[in-house]
């Protein structure tokens, strides 16, 4: 795995949309099942239950001190508000990816480097909408594969989700990997941007 | 035979030992003590029939009454 | 010392957990057996985690019809002989002031939590210092007050149980000063082998040898051992002013001052070992940073992109035990300065007892004040560089 | 002194080493330092009749006069605390001793700092008993209006009449949800032993309103009111409503019904043969 300095992440949609919990589910992840210090923050009170939702989600080798973004290397945005709000901290270059069903990008993400991920739809003909965040989840995993392995992310979905719908989120979490790989192949200038 | 046992220390005066007794045996003394109360005393102790309602209405824990033995042996010698 | 129970504590390992949870599982492992509490925004997450695993251990947590009645319930289950704790956020904490104020005067080991959020009023949801003072002052009267500022989770966990252990050791209420930010962040937490971990229980008079007829519940020493309820030593906890035989009636002012001058003192004369302080970046340094709390995590890096990128001889000290106030030690840590920086989530509170122990030492105390959200280590350094370049 | 005493001397503490505790600090005639002694008879009984250990017994009171029965006199466990606070205090004593069988003495003043706390004690049933001191009126602080005080009446802080209604504590408490709900006065002594004989007895929450006198603030001979209470009250009987004017005292609610801490223990009991590693909390 590549040493990280600090690599950002932020996740943001509407609450219900499941962005706290894989902000949980990634820090888990790094931190007891790859040994890479994380600091996991979330919304919380009224906004977490139906508003405007972000989770965070800061990695590193070293110590964490400031436990929140500063500016994200990678921005999860699942709500068009998300996107309007969080985009202007995204670093240059930095990875951005969105449910096209939902959110809507052009000039004003030219500088990132965008990857569309139906995930409420491919969630919908798999264990349901509520798995979205999962699928999510595994294309992310898809696209940050230098930072963390997929067998880390499944031991803690493991350790965070229900028993009985540990599967499904399974399902859910390869049907995102799928995708994200599909997208890469298809974009081979995009993937040489993620190697360098 | 009981005898009205007053510890003066913790009486007040209240005079509701006097005022509970069934029997009206507790009077007043009707002299003020150093602190200023008037304090209650044994009347006439052969009516007393050892109830004990003014140690339980007292609310001071100053009254007692008390089994008198040499009372007792004294009025069989001489009753009158 | 966990036999009965230790299947039920955290496990020794690495967890990742809220600071909120981290609080309520080192609770546990010191002995806490009594929790009772009101929710509040930031703070319930703590109370929760209590409701689901405090029956596991045999210990009970009760949700009281307010802050005052759940602060109470920690007197009584102290008395009782259990260690107990409640946890707030700062509406809250204005509330309980009147039972920590009468747990200082009877003496009675207690934890309290303060999550702390923004006020004056409801304020708002967010992170905050702005209760640092209150924790001192806010009770009313004479009298001492021990509080810890935690920095992450991993200190959400220790010093919880170093909470419990100070409020036992010197009977006294002990606060946990946090932030919103430490709450409710999650990070690594290590628990260790927990045999390795210091737990102190109260002394009682048993301990000491001495029997009932001649206990004296406010004697024996400046912290007197503490007789349990149901253990035939027929205590009366007083907040009267009281004789050391805890006599209320005879009161005189050699009584007075013997009783309270006693209280302060044993928590006063003990500071050295009472409060911590972490100092880093010392040698050579013209000026420092004094914090405490989540904002130590921003500061250490503003004083460190200061030494390396900007070549400024700034030196760090955090203050992890807010009162009693470790003057002393500060002033042994810095003997001759140009400018302090005091950056706090207030608008500059523990600047004063700061300017107070080095006002001959420095030539300014700067605060550097943000509300409601943590600084950036930019704020920090913008103040550093603007003053001290 | 006499040598022999007060019957109930022997759970007194009349001597420290700094000095005497005795008399009590009670005013002359006032009915709480009565209502110490009934409560004092009842434990005693129960001491010797019942499977009663002296050590379990805890007197808790917050402040106030009647709180002041709570102090440094009681040879027993005892906490004399916050104003209204007392039944936080003794829930806070229950959860972590159960074993304990608390009393508590508050006056008519907790009914309003404290009424919150009292009326959660009774809905959560909590297994103690409550002897409440109902004088009518703030007695400690010089004779001001209490939520017990009659309509229209003047006190120091109601100089022209009091304009409110007064609290039936014991509608209250029975609404609440307390296991079980008396009032005698203090010119009841026998009824008020027997009836706190019952409420410590009883398991939940065991409400006792004693009415009492305070000759001081009334400015009335406390013969003359012990006297009063008597005439003042009826006792309730079955089915017939108590004579207009009246104040009703005898037993108004006795029902069985579990306590808050036999409800907690299913828990304990449950989490315990499960071993519920589900919700360790370990990630």
């Amino acid at each position: 795995m590549m040493e990280i300095e600090r690599y950002e992440i932020r996740i943001a949609g509407f609450g219900g949309q499941g962005v706290v919990t894989i902000g949980r589910i990634l820090g888990v992840a790094f931190t007891v099942f790859s040994g890479i210090n994380s600091v996991n923050t979330q919304s919380y009170g009224p906004e977490s239950r139906g508003g405007a939702c972000r989770s965070e989600v800061v990695l590193s080798h070293a110590e964490i001190n400031y436990p929140y973004v500063r500016r994200a290397d990678t921005l999860i945005a699942l709500s068009a508000v998300a996107l309007d709000t969080y985009l202007k901290d995204v670093k240059k270059g930095g990875l951005l990816i969105i449910d096209p069903d939902a959110v809507r990008v052009g000039k004003n993400a030219a500088d990132q480097r965008v990857v569309p991920i139906p995930a409420a739809a491919i969630a919908h003909d798999s264990g349901g909408v509520k798995y979205q965040n999962i699928v999510v989840l595994g294309a992310l995993q898809c696209l940050i594969a230098e930072y963390i392995e997929k067998t880390a992310l499944k031991k803690a979905i493991k350790a965070t989700v229900p028993p009985e719908t540990f599967d499904t989120n399974v399902e859910a979490f390869e049907k995102g990997r799928a995708h994200a790989k599909a997208f890469l192949n298809s974009k081979p200038e995009f993937r040489a941007l993620m190697d360098a | 035979m009981y005898r009205f046992n007053l510890n003066p220390a913790y009486c007040k005066g209240c005079g509701i030992c006097i005022a509970a007794c069934p029997k009206k045996v507790i009077e007043s003394t009707g002299r003020l003590d150093a602190k200023g109360h008037i304090l209650p005393g044994g009347g006439d102790m052969s009516r007393c029939t050892g109830c004990r309602l003014c140690e339980l209405v007292c609310p001071d824990f100053a009254v007692a009454i008390v089994e008198d033995e040499a009372a007792e042996e004294k009025n069989d010698v001489n009753p009158d | 010392m966990h036999s009965e129970t230790s299947q039920n504590l955290i496990a020794p390992g690495i967890h990742y957990l809220q600071g909120a949870e981290a609080c309520a599982e080192g609770a546990m492992l010191a002995g806490c057996r009594v929790y009772a509490g009101y929710p509040i925004t930031p703070a319930t997450e703590i109370m929760e985690h209590f409701a689901r695993r405090l029956p596991s251990m045999g210990g009970r947590t009760i949700q009281m019809e307010d802050e005052i009645a759940s602060a109470g319930v920690l007197l009584g289950a102290s008395w009782a002989g259990a260690k107990a704790m409640t946890a707030t956020s700062s509406p809250g904490f204005s509330l309980m002031q009147e039972v920590i104020s009468f747990g200082i005067m009877t003496e009675t080991p207690m934890v309290v939590v303060d999550v702390q959020r923004p006020g004056p009023g409801q304020g708002y949801i967010s992170t905050s210092q702005e209760d640092v003072m209150q924790a001192r002052w806010g009770h009313h009267g004479e009298g001492a007050i021990i509080a810890l500022s935690p920095a992450s989770v991993q200190d959400m966990f220790a010093m919880t149980i170093r909470a419990f252990n100070l409020s036992e050791r010197w009977r006294t209420p002990v606060l946990v000063m946090a932030e919103e930010t430490v709450a409710h962040m999650r990070e690594r937490l290590v628990i260790p082998d927990l045999d390795s971990i210091e737990i102190i229980d109260r002394k009682t008079p048993q301990d000491e040898g001495i029997a009932p007829q001649d206990y004296l519940p406010y004697g024996h020493g400046p912290v007197p051992p503490m007789a349990i309820w149901g253990q035939g030593y027929d205590v009366n906890h007083v907040s009267l002013v009281h004789h050391r035989d805890g006599r209320i009636t005879g009161y005189n002012a050699e009584t007075h001052f013997d009783n309270i001058d006693r209280i302060r003192r044993k928590i006063e004369d003990n500071v050295a070992d009472i409060s911590e302080v972490e100092a880093r970046f010392m040698e050579d340094s013209r000026h420092f940073v004094i914090c405490y709390g989540a904002v130590s995590r921003t500061a250490v890096e503003a004083v460190l992109e200061a030494r390396q990128v900007h070549g400024i001889p700034v030196g760090y000290i955090r203050l992890k035990t807010l009162w009693p106030f470790p003057e002393a030690r500060l002033r042994e840590l810095v003997r001759d300065a140009e400018k302090i920086f005091v950056p706090e989530m207030n608008l500059g509170m523990m600047k004063h007892p700061i300017t107070e122990a080095l006002r001959d030492r420095c030539r300014m105390v700067a605060a550097v004040p943000s509300l409601g959200c943590l600084h950036t280590p930019e704020q920090i350094l913008a103040r550093i560089q603007e003053e001290a370049a | 002194m006499n040598e022999i005493g007060h019957p109930m001397l022997k759970y007194l503490k009349t001597e420290g080493p700094s000095g005497p505790r005795l008399p009590l600090i009670l005013c002359p005639g006032c009915g709480a330092g009565q209502v110490l002694n009934y409560t004092l008879h009842a434990v005693d009984r129960l001491l010797a009749e019942d499977n009663l250990n002296k050590e379990d017994v805890v007197f808790i009171s917050g402040v106030g006069c009647s709180s002041r029965l709570t102090s440094h006199y009681l040879q027993f466990d005892s906490g004399w605390t916050i104003h209204g606070r007392s039944l936080a205090i003794a829930t806070g004593a229950l959860l972590a001793n159960p074993k304990l069988r608390i009393i508590v003495f508050t006056g008519d003043g907790d009914a309003a700092i404290g009424g919150n706390h009292f009326i959660h004690a009774c809905r959560r049933n909590i297994d103690v008993t409550i002897i409440c001191v109902n004088n009518g009126l703030y007695g400690m602080t010089g004779g001001q209006v209490a939520p017990t005080t009659d309509t229209g009446e003047k006190t120091a802080t109601t100089p022209f009449g009091n304009v409110e209604d007064p609290f039936d504590l014991c509608k209250l408490a029975e609404t609440a949800g307390a296991a079980y709900v008396a009032r005698w006065s203090t010119a009841h002594p026998r009824q008020t032993v027997k009836t706190i004989i019952k409420g410590i007895r009883k398991k939940g929450t065991a409400f006792i309103e004693i009415l009492s006198q305070c000759p001081v603030h009334k400015k009335t001979a406390p013969v003359e009111m012990f006297k009063a209470l008597r005439r003042l009250t009826a006792r309730v009987k079955e089915g017939a409503a108590v004579p207009d004017g009246r104040i009703a005292v005898g037993e108004f609610c006795n029902r069985d019904k579990p306590d808050w801490i036999s409800r907690y223990q299913d828990i304990i009991d449950q989490e315990n043969r499960h071993k519920d590693t589900e919700c360790t909390g370990s990630i």
